[in-house]
């Protein structure tokens, strides 16, 4: 594949460097860019992840702003919509509930509202995933709120490559795009190419090939069905893992053209499992596939449980590869 | 002191809107318009006032009460009549409707149907120009009830830490829809700008002359860099808080209307002003008037007959 | 089935009165219910809903507020933690992005997050739905992100029997339930039985029997499906109509059972169709009915646009009797 | 004046929390506890100085910084570390944490992790006890990052409106988490409260004595339904942001806590009034100390000891 070719010249960066050189290289490029958010400039946000981009590029251009998640979404949709290419720094992604009516009332409809006059280039960045015994108000995966929401793009990547990759179609990309990170992820490393690249929207990528079942995963659930697939191929199960990537707009075509070749499917995400992206995703694929599945489309997603505290109540609450390789099993009649 | 040419261009401008809103409840009441608008009869003096010191490349923002300020702005009348009637030649392509229209060309960023949702995009807007390093400018309208809203307190805050060029223009026409807004504001209106450290005014909105004015000095008092600042604007709606608002006496007496409609009427106003000083007489005036109202039935019509967008347009324009 | 019996009972009301009457009654029986929303005494709601209200209860319990979304559903957080039942109106659905943090970070965790100790009863009402010639930020129904929410109950009721029984469940529920009403539908009338009653949440109704197909429908599209089941008739397509009433709980059995006797099943509903309720219950049924099923089982939910303006294109956007008859005869396999 | 019996009973509950910060870190440092936790070392008069002047009827809202509130409150040493290691006898069954800690007999109305989060929860039980009749008071604990939200300011209005029994009391601390709050914070904290017709007080919050003077007579006026005040209690993080945050210099300089620590420790402080006022003397103050410190360590060894909650609560408590 390109990607591999094109990897190989490449270094070995955290998933966190990935998301500030992507930041860093569009700055660079492109000066209608820049950053709001709290604490993002010399603290560099408190994951660490912006360290070093104030230096380079100034208070003027990474913006630290009060705590007013409304507000500084709502900022950036008005400078968007008059010339500049805002990012927006929301700190954990369970904070998406303060922005909802800019995002979606705002950002979302306004090209559409204009009929088609005015445009919002802005992304949205946050973070999802739990298990940092974080509680409930600050481990949740809202991306499934943002993906109902015609006018939004919503992407979920998965390793350092395919962050920096999409981070920077996300901010040359002239609608409000939603870009979620996963906390736990930030400081895994991957290798990414020295050279400027892009990554395509609603193009999902098969992280491992195989025959028996596909296991779709987004973000911090991709990592997690890879070790899945690890473990059934012990049990002779040849699992294939699809990251779909960006959410909106899906790339049914290809988890279809999966799911119709093993006859099987799995769909594993973060956020909470009831009215989530799974369900989204696997009736698409229930549907597109019907005539070739041997078995019902599973879905698992993170238990319809406020995220607990405890460590032993919280582990229980997120897929791991034992329970995804467990539940493949089960859906391979393989028990 | 405003010269007389001003003042007739201020008088054209207000006429047009209420002429325009007339029309607009015309259109209502002989079911020819889909949903329903917030007419801005009473209210004409503030948009003009302010929007004719602002230059074309400024920008506003409106509100769901928003036909005034869109054509304040210099919008057409009959792309905006064909938008309320959701024809494709509407500003929007029909797609936005009285409580969305927008004017791109003319720094209009839209109504907006959420009250106090655009509060972000006006100081957005003003952080915009600051960092491309222009000079424009950006007046934020919105009524009094949309100091219920706490977004407005987070951007004013910002607007004041960063110094940006944005003028909070409140329009207190005394209801937040059905209930008086003293039921619902607590302590005062301009201490809800002063707490951020911004300079606040507060005036007579039926007064065309006076709000240009002071709308002038805090206008250039943002381009020049000093930053924000706040105009209250003592303001009334003469119609109903929308088209079908029409049996309102539970909530406002008939009597203070009345008072109103004969002795704050702005464009009555502005007229009277024309005459006493002699610069034009009121048969002048009358030709003024049926020249605009021409205008406004010849945009009607326009729209009338203009066609609708093509059902396949449905799904178009939802991304850029 | 009893729901007959009683109602031949009772009289025709309004679905408004339906409402009207289910708050006045709980506001007699209880001294701690009360409302809090914008407009809703004197006025009684722009759509009239709350009319007379304030009368009997006073404006200590019809309560005006500021337009002040986010804090009108805070106060009633606090007032439901301390021993209080409010019901807070939130005048159109499309606000309920301004909620979001306190129905979802506040209201639907307190219960969890206090190991069981705080209980928040409280009932927020607000609207949903299409055609109004409303515009973009006055016509999204927006149900599917509260039922993604544990923690929360949401409820959709479709005839004034179902609204007023399900909202004094709500009223009397002692967890945050979120109810959503149709405003096409206030005006519609209904059998009400003269005396108490209520109905159990996660129970989903038939209503209407039928043995070719499932049409599984929320809220408006109660009406919608079963004006489709009349079309369909005259093809001679018998089609059974399931109100699943609350998403949240939702009566999985029921919807499961019909489809595997049908074994076809499309789920309609008023929402955006992408990452909507409709991807749920589709799931769920793909997966409980698997092996019963004839077909895939197919969506229709509003399109995935900003809702339009213009008449010619807002009817587009939602299934119509036409629109859903022509789908459920497809997929009966008689075109 | 205070009395001196109730001057050691503040002392006592400030050092109670300052010992059981302490041992948070130590617990923190030596990894038997899960995830972070904000200390309160240093505000410690400020909870003290308020909950002294509550009710144990009285409901408090507290923040992401919240030990110091809980146990001025009332609550249980042991209970509140076991809920710090997500055992099964913490006060949420270990489901909360520190975060979220409530103690519901107490009127604690719990911990929050959303910044300005409770503003609704606390308007809204003092409305809760003004509709039931009975005359508690609410008190609203926050920090001046708070001040950015906007749900803040929609709430003090209402409460202004209606005249409820709550107390908004921002510690400013002068930091929000890494950034000082002269970045974020334009105009006057004061003026915030004044815009609603909100009366407020401003003090040294390090001053036990003056805190709880100034807090039981707003608490009074709350009571007999003069409706809300707003308090801003100056005061000082001894810490960093959270226990991991060790590194601070590049946002808050060394000699700036240094010189907090020495001159305007609250604990030190009221030990130098007991001692000099000849209440008591530095023995008997020792003999407190290793008397409080016993009880800590057995509240931690308690803690440390104690089961976590079976497995399958897991899904218990998600609805009532
Ligand atoms: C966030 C929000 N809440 C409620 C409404 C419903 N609503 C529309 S206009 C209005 C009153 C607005 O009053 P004001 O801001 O004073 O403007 P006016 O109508 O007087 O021009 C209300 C409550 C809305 N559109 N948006
Ligand atoms: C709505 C929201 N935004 C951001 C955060 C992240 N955060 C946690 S504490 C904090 C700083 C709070 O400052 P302040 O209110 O002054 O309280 P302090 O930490 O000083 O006690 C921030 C930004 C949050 N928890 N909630
Ligand atoms: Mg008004
Ligand atoms: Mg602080």
């Amino acid at each position: 594949m390109a990607k591999q070719a094109q990897t190989t010249a490449g270094r070995a960066i955290t998933f966190a460097q990935a998301i500030n050189e992507a930041l860093a290289e569009e700055m660079r490029r492109d000066p209608k860019v820049f950053i709001l958010g709290e604490d993002v400039a010399e603290a560099g946000t408190p994951f660490k992840v912006l360290s070093g981009l104030v230096k380079e590029f100034g208070k003027e251009r990474v913006i630290d702003s009060p705590i007013s998640e409304a507000g500084i979404a709502g900022i950036c949709v008005g400078a968007a919509m008059t010339g500049m290419r805002p990012v927006v720094d929301i700190m954990f992604g369970d904070f998406a509930t303060l922005v909802m009516d800019q995002m979606v009332n705002q950002a979302a409809k306004t090209h559409y509202m204009s009929g088609g006059k005015l445009t919002v280039p802005m992304v949205m960045r946050t973070t999802l995933g739990a298990t940092r015994r974080s509680a409930a108000q600050h481990s949740q995966s809202l991306h499934a709120w943002f993906s109902h929401i015609p006018g939004l793009k919503v992407v979920l990547p998965a390793t350092p490559y395919d962050a920096k990759g999409l981070l920077k179609t996300a901010i040359r990309d002239d609608n409000p795009v939603v870009f979620f990170e996963d906390k736990m992820m930030y400081q895994q490393k991957g290798v990414v190419p020295a050279q400027d690249y892009t990554i395509p929207f609603g193009v999902a990528d098969v992280k491992r090939a195989g025959k028996d079942i596909t296991l779709v995963a987004t973000s911090s659930m991709v990592e997690v069905s890879l070790k899945a697939a690890e473990i059934l191929q012990a049990s002779n199960i040849s699992a294939e893992v699809v990251d779909v990537r960006t959410t909106v707009p899906l790339d049914k075509e290809t988890l279809i053209a999966s799911a119709q070749k093993t006859t099987r499917a799995l769909v594993v995400d973060e956020g909470y499992e009831r009215y989530g992206v799974t369900a989204e995703i696997a009736s698409v694929i229930a549907d597109g596939a019907f005539y070739y599945l041997d078995a019902p489309v599973k879905r698992m997603g993170a238990m319809d449980v406020p995220v607990p505290f405890s460590p032993v109540l919280e582990d229980q609450t997120v897929p791991t590869p034992e329970s995804v390789a467990e539940t493949a099993r089960k859906l391979c009649g393989k028990m | 002191m405003v010269d007389s040419d001003k003042l007739l261009r201020f008088y054209r401008q207000m006429l047009k809107i209420r002429l325009f809103e007339e029309q607009v409840n015309q259109l209502y009441l002989g079911a020819k318009m889909p949903g329903l608008a917030h007419l801005y009869i009473g209210q004409e003096a503030v948009a003009v006032g302010v929007c004719e010191a602002l230059r074309a490349d400024d920008y506003i923002t409106s509100t769901h009460r928003g036909h005034g300020h869109c054509l304040a702005k210099g919008a057409a009348i009959d792309k905006m009549f064909a938008e309320l009637l959701g024809k494709a030649d509407g500003y929007c392509r029909g797609k936005g409707g009285s409580m969305h229209i927008a004017d791109q060309e003319r720094g209009n960023l839209g109504a907006n149907a959420i009250v106090g949702g655009s509060a972000g995009i006006a100081t957005g807007a003003a952080l915009s120009a600051k960092m491309r390093g222009t000079d424009q400018v950006a007046v934020c309208f919105f009524g009094e009830g949309a100091l219920g809203q706490g977004l407005l307190y987070e951007c004013m805050n910002m607007a004041a830490l960063w110094k940006l060029p944005v003028i909070y223009l409140c329009e207190n026409n005394m209801y937040n829809e059905y209930t008086h807004y003293s039921e619902t504001t607590a302590g005062t209106i301009e201490g809800r700008a002063q707490a951020f450290g911004i300079p606040t005014e507060t005036i007579e909105g039926q007064d065309v002359e006076l709000v240009y004015r002071t709308a002038s000095k805090l206008i250039e008092r943002a381009r020049k860099s000093d930053g924000p600042s706040f105009l209250l604007c003592n303001t009334y709606r003469f119609h109903g808080h929308h088209v079908g608002d029409i049996d309102r006496a539970y909530y406002r007496p008939k009597k203070e209307e009345e008072e109103w409609k004969e002795r704050r009427d702005p464009v009555k106003l502005l007229a009277d002003k024309l005459v006493r000083s002699e610069i034009v007489d009121r048969q002048f005036l009358a030709g003024t008037e049926s020249e605009i109202a021409g205008e406004i039935k010849s945009g009607a019509d326009f729209a009338l007959n203009a066609p609708y967008p093509d059902a396949t347009e449905v799904d178009q324009d939802v991304y850029a």
